[in-house]
């Protein structure tokens, strides 16, 4: 019973894209609308359901509604969680893209996901003579 | 499937191979400095080492007094193979042998080594002063010559017991 | 709830039977339209039974070379299936519970290329 | 006539680039120790590299991903992050390896002590690192390192037996003196320093610095196809030197000056000038790869905004990270650590994390997703899953081979 021999039924046809968070999201790298990186996708977060409770059948399906980035690399790879108010999220409705990168429609610049690279940019390599120089 | 993470279960709280790797290489790293043989192979490493430098120092002194090498380039070679001689050194002088027999091969490597440490000074002294003075580049050479001939009979002596 | 969490978690049918773990989570792009992407919605769980760990790709695409190491992980993912979330009866933290009757579909995605 | 001018520089640059502090120590320990023994394993291991930069190279032009996002798309976080920790370790030691190889042959030059050239060179690596132009960078250093050619030419001018050369070569056996360990041991050393990660890492990124798209693919592959076996008959020139020269009086190289004492013979002071010059610019190079190499690593496997395209504000953390990098770097040279010692370790690392980087390029180079036709074709996979095979293998032996050899003692 646990490997089918015969072929399983595919399901019926949905009409819009099929991406699988791990084969298609997870890990991928977020390029802003100028093609310039943010993040990688370190984690998803769905509308529900919620934890062990009965889902009621019927029940709309949940949705996706953010790409999760920062601590929650780390646990995601040394486990526990972070709280929920600590979680850097990049919200599904600016997501334009989803190929081999994930492409974002906004800039990425005012983003909470960028807050560690404005940090470092302006506390530490613009004050080093040269920091805004074009190499090109 | 052995080192290859990529493809065991990724289930929660496994080993990380991240953490796996450097116990490792620490572990590896513990090992061999801890390691050694007894006074007859520390005593065979150091002499090997050592005549290593001998013969470098006297390439050096060789290609220097045939014009081959510069004087920065033969200075370097020989600190860096005095360094060589005085690690080897250490090495026999930190051993604390066992038997008499051991004592007395401890104390031969020592005058041994020690007669290079004086040809590698005689060959530097005449690096320095190669405005003909004294000591020449081929007194150097001499006395490196000498320490390596009493490098060879210890070699001869370590290697046969 | 986080995703990450979802994944590796063991899932069992209604009589406590263990069928394998979360190995990937599907969704459709046919949620509440906006400006550039239509929401995700939550299609179904991919559940392997003998592994949940990444398959580098292999899983569900075809993918077919290098040859033996594309034999090696389709063996290894042997047996999985796909769950629409109509059959899920609850998500708890250490476990998925399916409902009586659930269904297996089959897990490959259609060829994307085509698509 | 431009075309075939960018070709040729290519080529010039991939053979001045190809050898590093790494090729000249283990290339020249293993002449002095074992002759010519060993040199099929140089073949083995720049036909490997090929391989490997080629397919890299080819998913960096094609789908615009360098190697560590590959990685850590194919491989998810936890492995991923084992991978970025090795590869992060064993590129912190190249790059500490380079900066005491470039201040160990200024010492040469100058008979000043190297651990006061030692911030020079961090700094100028630094610089280099911050001003100038990414094309600029490489084919300067690639082209010094040209210099390095008179390896080559020093074996000429040593008047070799070339009939017993050749017998060591193609019927390679283990010197009486040594064990069979031991030329395990170097074989897989000599292996890593062919195949050093890092520079897969930057030449992937490279691609993406240089824009290259599908139409580069043609050029990169005659780089790599011609640069790299000329950049290894340069490594085995080094081991040939050794062998004639250093071999016979019994000396075994343990420091950088006695790697060149073979070209002074053959060549005289004006081999030296050479070879000091080749040395400087190869480890100097080198060393702004692995620098390079270790930003590129971080911010890729992060997501980090990265290259040396954009301003140093526009890739703040992945500035930030090569800064530290060199500090660290410089630290632990403060400490007086030799070099070439910490060089011979870090070929033998490579070869251990090997596996790990080079498996998910293997996978992402079939995957159409990624690269729509230009897919490997069935010679090149064959070639692949080989090489899977042997760097299995190497990286597997190398941890006990240490341990039963005393890191090759």
């Amino acid at each position: 019973m646990t490997s089918a021999p015969a072929p399983l039924p595919r399901v019926q046809h949905v009409a819009g894209r099929i991406l699988d968070a791990q084969l298609h999201l997870m890990d991928r790298q977020v390029l802003d609308h100028d093609g310039v990186p943010v993040t990688t996708v370190d984690d998803l977060e769905v509308s529900g359901p919620a934890l062990d409770e009965d889902i009621e059948p019927g029940s709309p399906a949940p949705v996706l509604t953010a790409l999760l980035t920062g601590s929650v690399l780390g646990t995601r790879i040394f486990g526990g969680r972070p709280p929920s108010s600590r979680l850097i999220r990049i919200p599904w409705q600016d997501v334009a893209e989803v190929g081999v990168v994930v492409k974002l429609g906004v800039k990425g610049e005012p983003l909470d996901a960028s807050w560690v690279e404005r940090w470092v940019r302006d506390k530490i390599i613009a004050r080093i003579p040269g920091g805004r120089h074009d190499p090109r | 499937m052995l080192n290859t993470p990529a493809w065991a279960p990724a289930a929660k709280g496994r080993a990380h191979g991240a953490a796996g790797f450097a116990i490792l290489a620490v572990a590896a790293l513990a090992f061999l400095t801890g390691c050694s043989g007894g006074t007859g192979q520390s005593v065979s490493t150091a002499v090997k080492d050592s005549s290593s430098a001998v013969a470098t120092a006297r390439i050096a002194l060789r290609q220097d007094m045939e014009g081959k090498l510069t004087r920065a380039a033969a200075s370097t070679t020989l600190d860096d193979e005095l360094k060589e001689v005085h690690t080897s050194r250490s090495t026999v002088l930190k051993l604390s042998p066992a038997s008499q027999e051991d004592r007395d091969l401890q104390k031969q490597a020592l005058d041994v080594l020690d007669q290079c440490a004086a040809g590698f000074a005689t060959a530097r002294a005449a690096l320095a002063t190669s405005d003909g003075g004294s000591p020449s580049l081929s007194d150097g050479d001499k006395a490196l010559a000498g320490a390596q001939d009493a490098l060879k009979q210890l070699e001869g002596k370590v290697g046969d017991k | 709830m986080i995703l990450g969490d979802l994944l590796g978690t063991p899932v069992f049918d209604d009589d406590g039977g263990r069928l394998g773990r979360v190995a990937d989570v599907r969704f459709v792009l046919a949620g509440t339209p906006h400006q550039l992407m239509a929401e995700p919605r939550l299609l179904g769980l991919i559940v392997g039974p003998h592994s949940a760990a990444s398959f580098l790709g292999y899983e569900r695409n075809g993918l077919t070379r290098p040859h033996l190491i594309a034999r090696f992980l389709q063996w290894r993912h042997r047996g999985s299936f796909l769950v629409l979330w109509e059959d899920v009866a609850l998500v708890g933290a250490r476990s998925v519970r399916l409902r009586p009757g659930f269904t297996r579909y089959s897990a490959a995605l259609e060829n994307e290329e085509k698509a | 006539m431009k075309r075939l001018l960018g070709v040729a520089l290519g080529i010039l640059t991939a053979i001045g680039g190809f050898v590093d502090i790494g090729d000249l120590v283990t290339n020249a320990v293993v002449g002095s120790r074992f002759g010519l023994s060993l040199v099929w394993v140089v073949v083995v291991g720049v036909v490997g590299i090929i391989l490997f930069a080629n397919m890299s190279g080819r998913v960096a032009a094609v789908s615009g991903r360098a190697t560590f996002e590959v990685i850590r798309e194919r491989l998810g976080p936890r492995a991923g992050l084992a991978n970025l920790a090795a590869s992060f370790l064993i590129n912190l030691m190249t790059v500490t390896a380079e900066i005491g190889g470039v201040a160990l042959a200024l010492q040469l030059a100058s008979s000043v002590y190297y651990l006061l050239w030692i911030p020079v060179a961090a700094v100028a690596v630094w610089l280099v690192i911050w001003r100038v132009r990414f094309s600029i960078m490489e084919n300067v250093t690639g082209l010094l390192g040209l210099t390095l050619v008179i390896f080559a030419v020093a074996v000429f001018l040593l008047k070799p037996d070339w009939g017993s050369l050749a017998g060591q070569v193609l019927a390679p056996s283990v010197p009486q003196q040594e064990t069979a360990w031991s030329y395990s041991y170097y074989a897989i050393a000599l292996f890593g320093a062919a195949m050093t990660p890092y520079e897969v890492f930057f030449f992937s990124s490279g691609a993406v610095e240089e824009k290259w798209g599908v139409k580069d693919l043609a050029q990169s592959r005659i780089n790599v196809l011609v640069g790299f076996p000329l950049g290894g008959l340069l490594s085995i020139s080094i081991a040939i030197c050794a062998a004639l020269v250093l071999l016979p009086a019994g000396i075994s190289v343990t420091s950088l000056s006695q790697v060149i004492l073979p070209v002074a013979e053959g060549a005289g002071k004006l081999g030296l000038a050479f070879v000091l010059v080749g040395i400087v610019a190869a480890t100097f190079g080198a060393a702004l790869e692995t620098t390079l190499s270790s930003g590129y690593t971080l911010a890729q496997f992060f997501g980090w905004s990265w290259g040396k395209f954009r301003r140093p504000a526009e890739a703040a953390r992945f500035h930030l990270s090569m800064i530290v990098c060199l500090l660290v770097g410089i630290g632990v040279l403060a400490t007086g650590v030799d070099p070439v010692l910490v060089t011979e370790y870090s070929v033998v690392f490579s070869a251990i994390a090997l596996p790990l980087t080079y498996l998910p390029i293997l996978i992402v180079a079939n995957d159409p997703q990624y690269m729509h036709e230009h897919v490997n074709g069935r010679a090149v996979n064959a070639l692949g899953m080989v090489y899977l095979v042997i760097i299995l293998v190497a990286s597997l032996a190398a941890i006990p081979l240490m341990i039963v050899t005393g890191a090759g003692s």
